[in-house]
This record gives C-alpha cells, structure tokens and sequence, in this order.
C-alpha cells in the first residue's frame, strides 16, 4: 500500500510542475486579456491609464520567467495566486466550487457505474442475444449524443413536459436539482462502462478457471458470482478509473448548461475572461483530482487482485 | 430644438407605458424575486467598484447606491442619495445637500466622509478600478490616481451632509456618477478585507449569500431610505447564461425573469400566455461594422456611404433580428436627448451604392477582411447575412472569426480593417461622439481613427456650449455629420426584451441595461409561487 | 452474429456520411453559403427544402449535406494526426527505451490527466476559431491512447524475439519499427482510431456549444446545432437534422469501431477462440 | 465387480459449429471404463480427445455440441441428463483435472476456499467446516503445512502445488472417475512422476477410475491398464497398454511409439510435432477421404484413399484396429 502511495507522490510533482509550465505557456500566448475581457457589449470600455494600472496590479508586464518563478514559488507554499477578476484567492474560489463538483461527479459516476456494470454484464451473459444487442445498442447511442444536447432534452423532457425536476442550478444542492446534470453527465461513462463490462466478462467466461467451477458442479449464477464477477472487475475498475478521473474536466459542458457551480463552469468562464489564475487553479484542481482517482483506483486493485498485493 | 423635445416626451411615454401599466395595483409586500444574470457563468466581483459587468451591475443595484441613479420613466439621471445640488455659475463646482437619513446596513449613518472615501478608493493608484474613468472628472483624481496625492482635492466636506465637487470640465456630473460602480461604500467594511465575499452598502436589500457560479441571495433592508421599501422580501439572483435553459426554466416558472434573444422573442410574442409578460425598451447600445480609416479603400467617404446603401438594413432586422432592434440613424441612439428623428436612414439601393464605389475608383469593388464575434445580434450571423448583399456590389468581405474577448483588443490597436461590433452610446451623448474627435487617441475609443475638421469644429462648440438647449442642438448637429460622413455602416440599436412572470410588477425599462432593475419598485405579487 | 450486424450496421452509416461528404456538390439543392435569402428564413421541412431553411434562408438539407465533409475532415483528419503523433512516440518509446521513454510516458500520463476538452479549448482560444485550429486543437490532444497501444504491443513484440531476430538479419531501427513492428499494431491501432473519430465530432460539437467552434465559409454539424439550440421551440428542424446526423454518424462510428475490434485486434480475437 | 461398467460411451459424435458450417470433430468414439478402472485416451493435440473428455463432464460450449451417440454413467443416460442433473454430477460423481494448473485456478480466490467450495456444493457443508475439510484435502495431496497453504492464492504455489491443489479439488467429493486432461504437461519433469504417482494413489485408494487424456503414449501407458489411440475424431486404436506397446497395429500407434524419447527425458512441449510422422492432424473442416490419416500415412495402400476402414477386432475381442492393412 505504502510503496504504492510513495511511488504515486513521487510521480505527482513533477506531472504538476509541467502543467503549470504548460499552463503558464498556452495563456502567455492567448490573445485578449482579462482586460480587454471586461468589455462586454461595448460596454465600459476601459480607459488607457486604467488599463496600465490594471496590468501593473495583475503583475502582466513582468517577464514571463519572473512571472512564472513567482508563480511557482507561492504554488510552493499552496498560494494559488489571486483571481483577476474577483480579488480573492484562488483557493477561495476553487474550494467555493469543490463539493458542488464533488457532488455531480460522484453522482454521474455511480449513475454510470449502477446502470452501466449491469448493462454490460447481462449482455456478455447472453452474448448474441437480444437483451444483449438492445443493450449494446442502448449504450453505444449514449456515447453518440453531443452532451449539451442530451441536457437539454434532458430539461425539456424531465422539467418542462413531465414536471418532475427542477430544470437547472443549484437548488439546495439536493438530489432534486442534482439528478438531471449529473444522468447528463454519466451517460458517456455509463456507456463505456457497459461496453467494457461486457467484453471483460466475456473475457472471464472463456477463462480456464471457469470452466474449472463449472467442472465442480456449480451452477451458472454462482459460477459468475463467485468467481466471473470480481475477475471481470478487475478489468472494469481501470476503465471506471479513468473515467472517473477525467469527469471532472467533461464536466464543463454540463455544467454551463445547467447553471451548476462546479469547476468546470468556473474554468471555462475563466478561460473567456483569460483569469489566467483561476485557469491554472481550475486545471490543476482537475489534474490532481484526476491523479487522486487513479492512486485510489491503484488502492482498489492492490485491495481486489492479490498477484500486485504480493508482488 | 421643438422637434427633439417632442420626441423625448413620446420617447418618454412609450417607454414609460409598460412600466405605468403596472402600478396599478398597490404593492404587496414581501415574496421573493427571482430574477436571472443571463451574462456569463459567474458574478465577476461583489465588490461594486472592481467590476464595470453588467452582470456585477444588477447585484451592485441592489445592495448599493451611487450619489445619482437612473430614471427609466423620463430617460434621465437623478439625484439618488442627496436631496439636492446646486452648480456654481461656471458649471465646474457642485454642492451636494446629502441626506441624512441613509443608513449602510451595518446601521451606520451615511455621511459626505463615505462619498469622499469612496471616490479616493476608486481612485487607488495601485488598483485598476474600473471606475476611475468616472471619477476622473473631479479635480484632482488624476493626482490621486498618480500617486501625487492622497486626498482629491476636487471633494471637499462642508458639514456631514454637505459635499462640495470640483469638476474639471463642464459636464453634468450625474452621467458619471449614477454608473454602478461608483457606489458609495462604508470605509469600516471595506478594511477589513475581502469586501467583496461580504458586501455592505446601504442599498435595499442586504447581502446575505452568495453561491459562486450558481446565485446570490438579498434580503430586504428594513432600514432602506425610501419609506415603505423594499415590498420583497428576498431578491434571488439565479445566474444562468444558457438561453435554451433559461427559457426552460422561465416556462416552467422557476424563474420570474429572462433576458430574450430574437429566437425567443419571436416564440414569447407569438405565445397567448408569455407574451403579456414582455418589457422592451430601446437601450444605448449602437450596433456597427466599424471602418479603420486608415484602410485604404475605407478613406474615402462615398465608399463608406455605398456599404450603408449596400445592405439592405431593414431585412436584416426584421428577419435575422426578428424586429429585436430599431434601425440605426446615425450614431446617437433613439433614447439620447440629441437623437433626431428627421434623420433618414440610408436606403437600400444597390445601384447606388455602385455608382458611389465607382465615384471613388472602385467599380470593380475590392476586398476587406471582416473581423467579427460569434455573437448572434451583432456578430457572424449579421455578417453571414450581408457577405451576399456585399457580393452583389462587387466587395467582397473575408470574416475573421475572433472571441468577443479579442474583439476589444483588435479594436483598440487598430488590428482590423472593419469589424463588427456594440457600442454603448449613452447616456453622455457628448461623450459618446468624443470617440469620433480627432484629439481623441485611438486607444480611448477612436477606433476608426477618423477625423473630419467639420465635425470637430461642430463637436468643440458643443463641449463649450454652456447652454444646455444650445449644447443639445449642437450635439444633434454633429451627429448628423457623422451619419453623412459614415464611418460605420449604422446597424441597430438594441431592443433589449425582458419576458417576466405574470406576478412580477414594478419592473423599469431601463435603458442604459434593461437588466439593471432599482429593486425597491418591483413586487410580487400572490401569485408567485414562492413564498 | 452481432459481429457481423456491428459491421454492418457502423460500416452502412459510416458508408452513406462519406457517400454524401464525397458528393456533396452534386446532391445539393442550392449553394449552401452563397444562396441565403433572408426573404426564405426559417421555412419548415416541405417540398422545397426537404429539411427547411435557416435563419438565413438556407436550405438545411445542402448545408447537412456539406457539413458531412467538414465533420468527417474533423474526425479523420484530427485522428490521423493523433494516430501518427501516438505512434511515433509510442513505437520510439517502446523501442528505444531508456530515458526516452520514460520521457513519453510522462509527457502521456500528463495529456490523459488534462481534459482534452480543456487543451483543446486553450488551443482554439490562441488560434482563433475555424477549420484549421480546430483540426489542430483536435489533433494535438488524443493521442495518448494511440501511444499507449504502440507501446505496449513494442513490448510485447519485443520480447517474443521480433527485434533481435529482426536485428540479427541487419534491419535498422527505423525499418525495424515501421516495417516490422508497425504492421502487427495497426489493427488495434485502427479500431482506436474508428472510435476516436467519433469522439472528434463530438468534441467539435461541445467545442461549438462553448463558442469556439468552426463556422464560415462552411458549417459543421457542430456548429449547426449549437447555433440551433435557441429554437428548439420555435423551429425544432434546425437542430433535429443535425443532429440526426451527429448521432447517426457517431453511432456509425463506434459500431464500426466495436465490429473491427473484433476482426482486427488479435487479444480480442484469441478471447473468442 | 458388475458387469455394468462405470462409463460407457457409445458412437460419440461432436459437431463444431452449425447449419451449414457444421463438421463432426468427433466421431463414433467408442469406449467403455470398469470402475476402479484406469483407461487412456491418446492422441496429437487437436484431435478430439479433450473435447472427448468435456462432452462426458456436460461442459461443450458454442460452438461445440453433441451430435450424437450415448454416454452412460452407471446406468444413467447423462447425454440427456438435464443442466441441473449434470451440475450434481460434475465434481460429486466426476471429477476434472484441467492441463494448465495456473489458469484454472481462479488466480483471485485462495486456495483453500477453491477446494472448499467443494464441500459446500455438494456436501451441504458450512463455510467454516468447508475449510477445515480443505487443509484435511490439502494434507491428502500432501502439500506441506496445509493449514498455512489454504490462505494462499494460486500464484503464490509452484505449479506442481498448484496441480496437487488442482487434484485436491478434482477428488474432493471421493468421485466414481477422475478425468485428468494433460495433468503433467505443463509441469516440469521432475514433478511429472509425483504427480502421476499421487494421482494413481490416491484414485486407488478411493476406488476412482481414472480417464486419462495425454499426448504422451509413454505416460498413459504407464499409468492405465487400457489405452485408445485416437486420431483425427476417431479411435484408430484400442488395446489393453501391454498389447500397445507390444504390437502396435496402427501405423499412426506406431509413429507414436518411435516417436517416444528414452524414458525419463519426455518432451514438455505437448505441441511438439511428432518427428517420425510427418504432416500435421487435418483441419476439422478438411478431413481427407477414405481413411483420415492417409495423407501421413507410410504404409498407405490404394483403398486407404477411397475408403473409409472400418474396425477390426483385436486381442479377442478387447481390443479393435481401425486400419485397412492392419
């Protein structure tokens, strides 16, 4: 477990480092600026002593290597910088953003995994079957939908036409305004869960060892419960792994659809606006998120497959 | 000069109608408004001073007050938190009588000390307050902005309720001091830091939460200075920037108002029930493709001219723009005092506009490279629409697709040969046709880098005039020669349309941004379905 | 039997957007671009326009028509370029080992951490939207899949004795990789690339939906149907035949994708036997 | 001992694929096992004895299926056995010992637990029970320091600990036959004889009949008292193993034998062609006609390439021969 954990860390900084160099890099070049973000409509145009003030206070006319030092060396001691455009600190305003994240990604994440798990193992029971191509079918069109598209008949359907949901935001955070976002968001995951679910459990019912069970006498169900369902997860746990790590970055779409307050919304927005730290805060967030998930995922199969727990 | 105060006075009541309508009833007091941010993701910043976003704008209204507000009724700037002022015999001095009955909501009593503080901190040299441009105006900011002074000595206190301003030019101090962000904020609240989290003004309704990337909650201020006000209870501000969601939303009575689009107008109008909740108003915002003069072909004025003939304007709006918007004559806008309805728009007539590019040496046409946003009212769908009308003159335009973002960037340095684009044009008519005097730098707003001796001579006699009939008259004159002259192909200005929930009453046209809404007017009545 | 159905299916519709992509200027009705009037804007599906007219006046079924080129140039252009970009490292870093591959590793776990989407969005912000900065935003940022594979079948092969044989006869290091080692990958390689066109489109279309998308002189589906979304009420056509031919081309796609999986990549092929 | 023998398969037919893709991988395979008896099915890989051997465990899977013929299990029809009537006889009555020790184990599962599922299937035992019945197995196999080894997982065992786990789990149930399919194969040759030796042992002991599946004609002569020789989905050759070795009749029984290395020194590799008949078994799909081994045959005459031979009875009638110039 440990040596896991230590190896993972020693992996984490560097990757971190480039991202913020990569980061950094990509917005140095970006045209506009958060300055010239501010003129919406035509509006406020703001004037050239401003501007130079603006620039000044933003640090925007340092060199890029001293910019980037600085950058670094308050990253060092966990300061994120503060945004450009509210003043706060980074931090304030990721954290402000964290659990609604958390929230929807789990949720679309145990969507996928509640539908898609079952999905794919009763068409890898029956291969060939109806239940099976209906199921295949099912989900491979869940991976063909643009996302924002499914939201919104998402909302039309749910919230306009059935009146059973609320059809965006916050809400209280609940389930009610929870639901919608986050089936939106796990379809894609859920469909990719069937499909791998599906050709792992095929995989492990042509394995000698079940035919072993079945040579015991045992019968079919217990046959897949007892030896086809946690070999079959062994090969299913990386791909919820990587989904579940990258949700958080996908979930940008959904989240401007919905009016969710997550990280996505607040990156992309930032991105618009070139806030160029809460761009790095936004990012780093979701990389080590995404990191995070796979250490657990590496956990999990150190917990589950006893060749790397001894190995 | 008839002719224009009659058009105020119908501009004034059209306006005013939807609004009048209302205020039949008598106000119900408490309930909740729910209203919706439409631009953006998030709120920008809390802080009134940081932030020139219209978004910011709708909140700062609510929790905060400048020195004038803005009266949607007559179109005009009022006095807000002072009862009266008094100019001096040259224009440049002003004195404020403050009232003396403004509590900020940490219960302390509004004083002149707040302005003067408020003012300084605009004018921090170490921050980049958006607002400063306003401030400006008052003598001695500038110092204070360069760090040679610590005080503006334009703002001087006579009592506690009494301001003396300094201004340095003859101008009418409430177009610069009834914008949003020159709130006056209560210095104490201020330093202790992170204002911004947790705003206090002393506007009608408090700070109480905000969700970033989701809402922000009000609630009433029992102690607001207008007695009898607030009538809501709580005022949501739901952000939400998707059109197709925010119409979800608005018919399923989630929310109580919604900013429409022309896709939407259409489908609210045609509809029995929605259309009865529709305010329109006519806002401050011309909409151009603005020529750089210092592109070749664009220098002279007949083929400027022969663009404006060339398109055909009025199928545009009335097609792609769904008739959300009034045709453009000219740069000042329908609700500008100065704006002159005499003005004929350019009509639509190929032929001439051919013989104008012939005139100039063009017969052939030419070619121009078209910067624009993706913005559907004045962005590639208008473009899409005009390459045709274009084509059929004989230019041909190559659109340049940039973000919104880099649109004001490409504006300002002048890396454009045309581009297409929104331009507030008020309420300062004066200030607004600055942007066209040839003393203006290309960086502040003359992006077209035009100059006409005839108009500057026009313009400089207008900011001498220290009559205001004159002045306006003068105004009007200018305007006129910038139509003829035609540095942009005069599009629209914007019909801004804000569908709201048959128990909604009390909302404002404003139209300086229709959805800056003075709060303490607009109730709700039993029917909401909000408690 | 669901092999064949999977092919055949993916094969038909992937078959019919290329069919129509490949001619398009003779299937259209009218000019896709040039002839918008504004005086046709918006005319529901009927005999003169089988798929109704736009905000513009244009004929919807020309510009479906045309947008198969474009979305289909997305989707393989941006997967070749992921597909030679994956390769290269991965067959290098396979082959060379050392720090070079360690190098490629990282450089490939730090593009699987980073949302593409996000990459993507960044490279569009600095090159502006359209045709060209999209096909490289897109062709820069999904490679690590295709990498990942080259590599690992580099190892594989490796060990069976493949390079040293192949050395032993004098093969150098590049005619080893791209004669020898490449050929034995190109059918997982190939499924991978099926199936990222797929996610190309779509990612098109989420890019579109964010504003940086594509747009003139030619539309994509993307681009049709996010710019649709604001009249899914009031002129529900504009969007439906987009997409309709989203869906039914990625569907395609990743039927195509699951049913060369099956023939082409040889694990999947020994797990059947 | 009755007559009724243990196992009696008559004219065993299995179809590979269907419809019109249809061929018979095996065919009129006919073999009787005594109980107690140890009887040896030989032949090159691929030529329908382990398919031989799944067909009578009930365990044929798409795209194999029966075609045909009677398999009787003391006096019990089990070709027509129904699913649940075969389940209760997998494992209780027959046992099943697979060639690759490490794949048939569930790599996820201890060892232990794998043998005692077989106690809780089919002897109704508890968990807790199940276990201590397992180190009793474990220590039968005589795998040292059962009671630590049950917690083992099967990657932690050498393969010969991993097939004696395998023989464990195969014998648990005390069954009337033991199935071992290649039990040695994969093993290394030091260990072939102890397991061999264990696996004789311990069936003796237990009364089980053994049907043992090799390539090696040396190994099942060793251990079975009968042997069939089987090429191509047919049995060529069916003799007591004395007589085998003794007078082969068939060509192909003979290539075997000379192909046998000196005692002590088998091949490992099962796969390894064999040196002293050329040519590989024929494709299921392209049996050649008139007799099946023809094309490698070295003493082919004219007939063997029309005709099919039939059998010949041998050794008074224990034995047959299916040759036309045997």
């Amino acid at each position: 477990m440990l040596t896991v954990l230590v190896r993972r860390l020693a992996n984490v900084i560097p990757t971190l480092f480039a991202i913020v160099a990569v980061v950094f890099l990509l917005f140095s070049v970006l045209p506009g600026s958060f300055i010239s973000a501010m003129n919406e409509d035509g509006r406020g145009m703001i004037d050239p002593a401003v501007m130079e003030r603006m620039r000044k206070e933003m640090g925007l006319d340092d060199p890029l290597i001293e910019r980037f030092g600085k950058y670094v060396g308050h990253l060092a001691i966990g300061d994120l910088g503060n945004s450009f455009r509210t003043k706060e600190p980074v931090t304030k305003l990721i954290g402000d953003r964290l659990w609604p994240s958390l929230k929807l990604v789990l949720a679309a994440m145990l969507f996928a995994i509640v539908i898609g798990v079952p999905l794919g193992f009763i068409a890898a029971l029956k291969p060939g079957s109806v239940t099976d191509a209906t199921s295949m079918v099912v989900a491979i069109s869940g991976l063909s939908l643009p996302k924002f598209w499914l939201g919104l008949m998402l909302m039309y359907l749910f919230a306009l036409q059935l009146k059973l949901l609320p059809s965006f935001g916050y809400g209280d955070g609940g389930l009610t305004h929870l639901t919608l976002p986050a089936i939106a968001l796990g379809v894609s995951p859920m469909a990719l869960l069937a499909r791998t679910t599906r050709a792992a459990v095929l995989d492990v019912l042509n394995a000698d060892f079940v035919r072993t069970a079945r040579s015991k006498g045992m019968s079919e169900p217990r046959v897949v419960t007892w030896h086809v369902m946690r070999n079959a997860l062994v090969l299913v746990i990386t791909t919820i792994g990587l989904q579940f790590g990258s949700l958080m970055g996908q979930a940008v779409v959904v989240e401007k659809l919905f009016a969710w307050p997550g990280v996505g919304s607040l990156l992309v927005d930032s991105v618009f606006q070139r806030d160029v730290p809460a761009v790095q805060g936004c990012i780093l967030l979701i990389v080590l998120f995404f990191l995070a998930i796979n250490t657990l995922i590496d956990l999990a199969y150190v917990a589950i497959d006893p060749r790397i727990r001894y190995a | 000069m008839r002719t224009i105060g009659l058009a105020i006075a119908a501009l004034a009541l059209f306006v005013g109608m939807a609004a009048e309508a209302q205020q039949t009833q008598t106000p119900r007091k408490g309930g909740t408004i729910r209203m919706t941010g439409p631009y953006g993701a998030s709120m920008g910043s809390l802080d009134p001073h940081a932030t020139s976003r219209a978004q910011d704008g709708i909140v700062s209204l609510a929790i905060h007050r400048p020195l004038y507000s803005w009266d949607s009724t007559n179109n005009k700037v009022v006095l807000e938190l002072a009862t009266s002022v008094t100019p001096s015999e040259d224009g440049l001095v002003y004195t404020f009588k403050l009232r003396d009955d403004i509590f900020f909501h940490n219960g302390r009593k509004m004083t002149a000390d707040d302005v003067i503080y408020s003012f300084t901190r605009i004018m921090d040299s170490t921050k980049g307050y958006p607002s400063a441009r306003y401030v400006r105006v008052i003598k001695g900011a500038v110092e204070v902005e360069k760090g040679q002074a610590k005080e503006i000595s334009g703002l001087k206190k006579i009592d506690d309720f009494t301001l003396e301003m300094t201004l340095t030019d003859r101008v009418n101090p409430g177009y610069y001091f009834f914008q949003n962000n020159t709130a006056i904020v209560p210095k104490e609240e201020v330093e202790k830091g992170n204002f911004a989290a947790n705003p206090v003004g002393l506007g009608p309704f408090v700070f109480k939460e905000h969700i970033p990337g989701s809402r922000v909650v009000l609630e009433r201020n029992p102690k607001f200075y207008k007695a009898g006000k607030p009538y809501a209870d709580r005022m949501i501000l739901q952000i939400m920037s998707e059109a197709p969601a925010r119409d979800v939303a608005f018919r399923n009575k989630e929310i109580d108002t919604s900013i429409l689009g022309p896709a939407q107008y259409v489908a609210y109008r045609a509809d029995p029930e929605l259309s009865k909740g529709i305010l329109e108003v006519a806002e401050m915002f011309t909409r151009a493709l603005t020529f750089n003069t210092e592109h070749k072909p664009f220098q002279d004025k007949r083929v400027r001219q022969a663009i404006n003939h060339a398109i055909d304007t009025d199928l545009i709006i009335k097609r792609l723009v769904k008739d959300k918007a009034y045709r453009a004559t000219s740069w000042l806008p329908s609700s500008s005092p100065a704006y002159d309805k005499a003005l004929k728009p350019y009509a639509y007539d190929p032929d001439k506009a051919k013989a104008l590019l012939k005139a100039a040496g063009y017969p052939d046409g030419f070619e121009f490279e078209l910067t624009t946003s993706q913005n559907e009212s004045w962005g590639l769908p208008i473009v899409e629409a005009i390459l045709p009308m274009l084509a059929k003159v004989g230019i041909k335009a190559k659109p340049k697709l940039v973000e919104v973002t880099v649109l004001t960037d490409v504006a300002l340095k002048g890396e454009f040969q045309a581009y297409i684009g929104s331009n507030l044009t008020g309420p300062d008519s004066l200030a607004t046709l600055r942007c066209f005097y040839s003393k203006t730098p290309r960086s502040a707003c003359r992006v077209t880098l035009f100059s006409s001796p005839e108009f500057d001579k026009v313009f400089e006699a207008a900011a001498a005039e220290v009559n205001p009939a004159k002045q306006l008259e003068l105004i009007a004159k200018a305007n006129a020669i910038l139509y003829d002259e035609a540095p942009v192909w005069f599009f629209n200005y914007n019909k801004a349309v804000l569908a709201y929930q048959p128990w909604i009453h009390g909302l404002q046209a404003n139209a300086t941004e229709i959805t800056h809404q003075y709060v303490e007017d607009v109730w709700v009545d039993e029917r909401s379905p909000v408690k | 039997m669901k092999l064949r159905t999977n092919l055949l299916v993916g094969g038909g519709l992937v078959g019919l957007a290329i069919v129509v992509a490949i001619l398009a200027p003779w299937i259209q009705i009218t000019d896709p671009v040039l002839d918008a009037n504004l005086m046709n804007a918006e005319i529901p599906p009927g005999a003169d326009f089988p798929f109704g007219t736009d905000q513009q006046g244009r004929d919807i079924y020309s510009r479906i028509v045309h947008g198969a080129r474009i979305s289909l140039t997305v989707g393989l252009v941006s997967q070749i370029a992921n597909t030679i970009i994956g390769v290269t490292l991965g067959l290098t870093a396979g082959y060379w080992g050392g720090l070079w591959d360690d190098l490629v590793s990282g450089v490939t776990n730090l593009m699987l951490a980073i949302p593409s989407l996000i990459f993507a969005l960044a490279i569009m912000a600095i090159l502006g939207p359209g045709l060209v900065s999209l096909l490289i935003a897109l062709g820069l940022t999904n490679w690590s899949y295709s990498c990942r594979i080259a590599r690992a079948q580099v190892l594989s092969l490796k060990s069976q004795g493949y390079v040293q044989a192949a050395r032993i006869l004098g093969y150098g290091d590049l005619r080893i990789m791209f004669t020898q080692l490449l050929p034995n990958m190109l059918g997982p390689l190939i499924v991978i690339a099926t199936l990222g066109m797929g996610g190309s489109i779509l990612a098109e279309a989420a890019l579109s939906f964010l504003g940086l998308g594509i747009r003139p002189p030619y539309p994509s589906w993307g681009s049709m149907l996010s710019e649709a979304r604001d009249q899914i009420t009031t002129a529900p056509w504009l969007s439906v035949f987009p997409g309709l031919a989203i869906f039914l081309t990625v569907l395609g796609l990743n039927l195509l994708g699951d049913g060369l999986r099956d023939i082409l990549d040889p694990q999947s092929q020994e797990r059947r036997a | 001992m009755s007559d009724v023998p243990l196992l009696a398969v008559d004219g065993l037919r299995i179809d590979i694929g269907s419809g019109a893709q249809r061929h018979a991988a095996v065919e009129g395979v006919s073999f009787s096992i005594a109980r107690g008896e140890t009887f040896g099915l030989v032949g090159e890989s691929g030529c329908g004895k382990s398919i031989t051997a799944l067909s009578i465990m009930g365990l044929l899977r798409q795209p194999l299926s029966l075609g045909g013929g009677t398999i009787v299990l003391d006096g019990q029809p089990i070709h027509k056995a129904s699913a649940a009537e075969m389940r209760s006889l997998r494992g209780r009555r027959i046992g099943m010992i697979f060639q690759e020790p490490m794949t048939a184990l569930n790599p996820l599962s201890p060892v232990g637990r794998q043998i005692a599922e077989m106690f809780v299937l089919h002897m109704g035992m508890g968990w807790k029970e199940a276990n201590d019945r397992a180190v009793e197995s474990l220590r039968q196999v005589r795998v040292p320091s059962p009671e630590r080894r049950i917690h083992d997982y099967p990657h932690q065992l050498s393969g010969g600990m991993r097939q004696r786990v395998m023989i464990a789990i195969a014998l648990a149930c005390s069954p009337d036959m033991l199935i071992a399919d290649e039990p040695t194969t994969a093993l290394d040759v030091t260990v072939q004889a102890e397991i061999v030796d264990l696996m004789r042992e311990l069936c003796a002991a237990k009364g089980t009949a053994i049907l043992m599946i090799s390539h090696d004609l040396g190994l099942v002569a060793q251990v079975c008292r009968r042997v069939a020789v089987m090429y191509a989905g047919r049995i060529v050759e069916q003799r007591a193993s004395a007589e085998v070795f003794k007078d082969p009749r068939h060509p192909y029984t003979r290539g075997l034998l000379a192909s046998l290395p000196r005692l002590g020194a088998r091949s490992k590799q099962g796969r390894q062609r064999l040196n002293e008949i050329s040519g590989v078994v024929p494709a299921v799909s392209a049996f050649p006609k008139g007799c099946r081994f023809n094309p490698r045959c070295t003493a082919r005459t004219d007939v063997c390439m029309v005709e099919d031979p039939a059998t010949t009875a041998l050794d008074g009638g224990v034995g047959l021969v299916r040759c036309h110039n045997a």
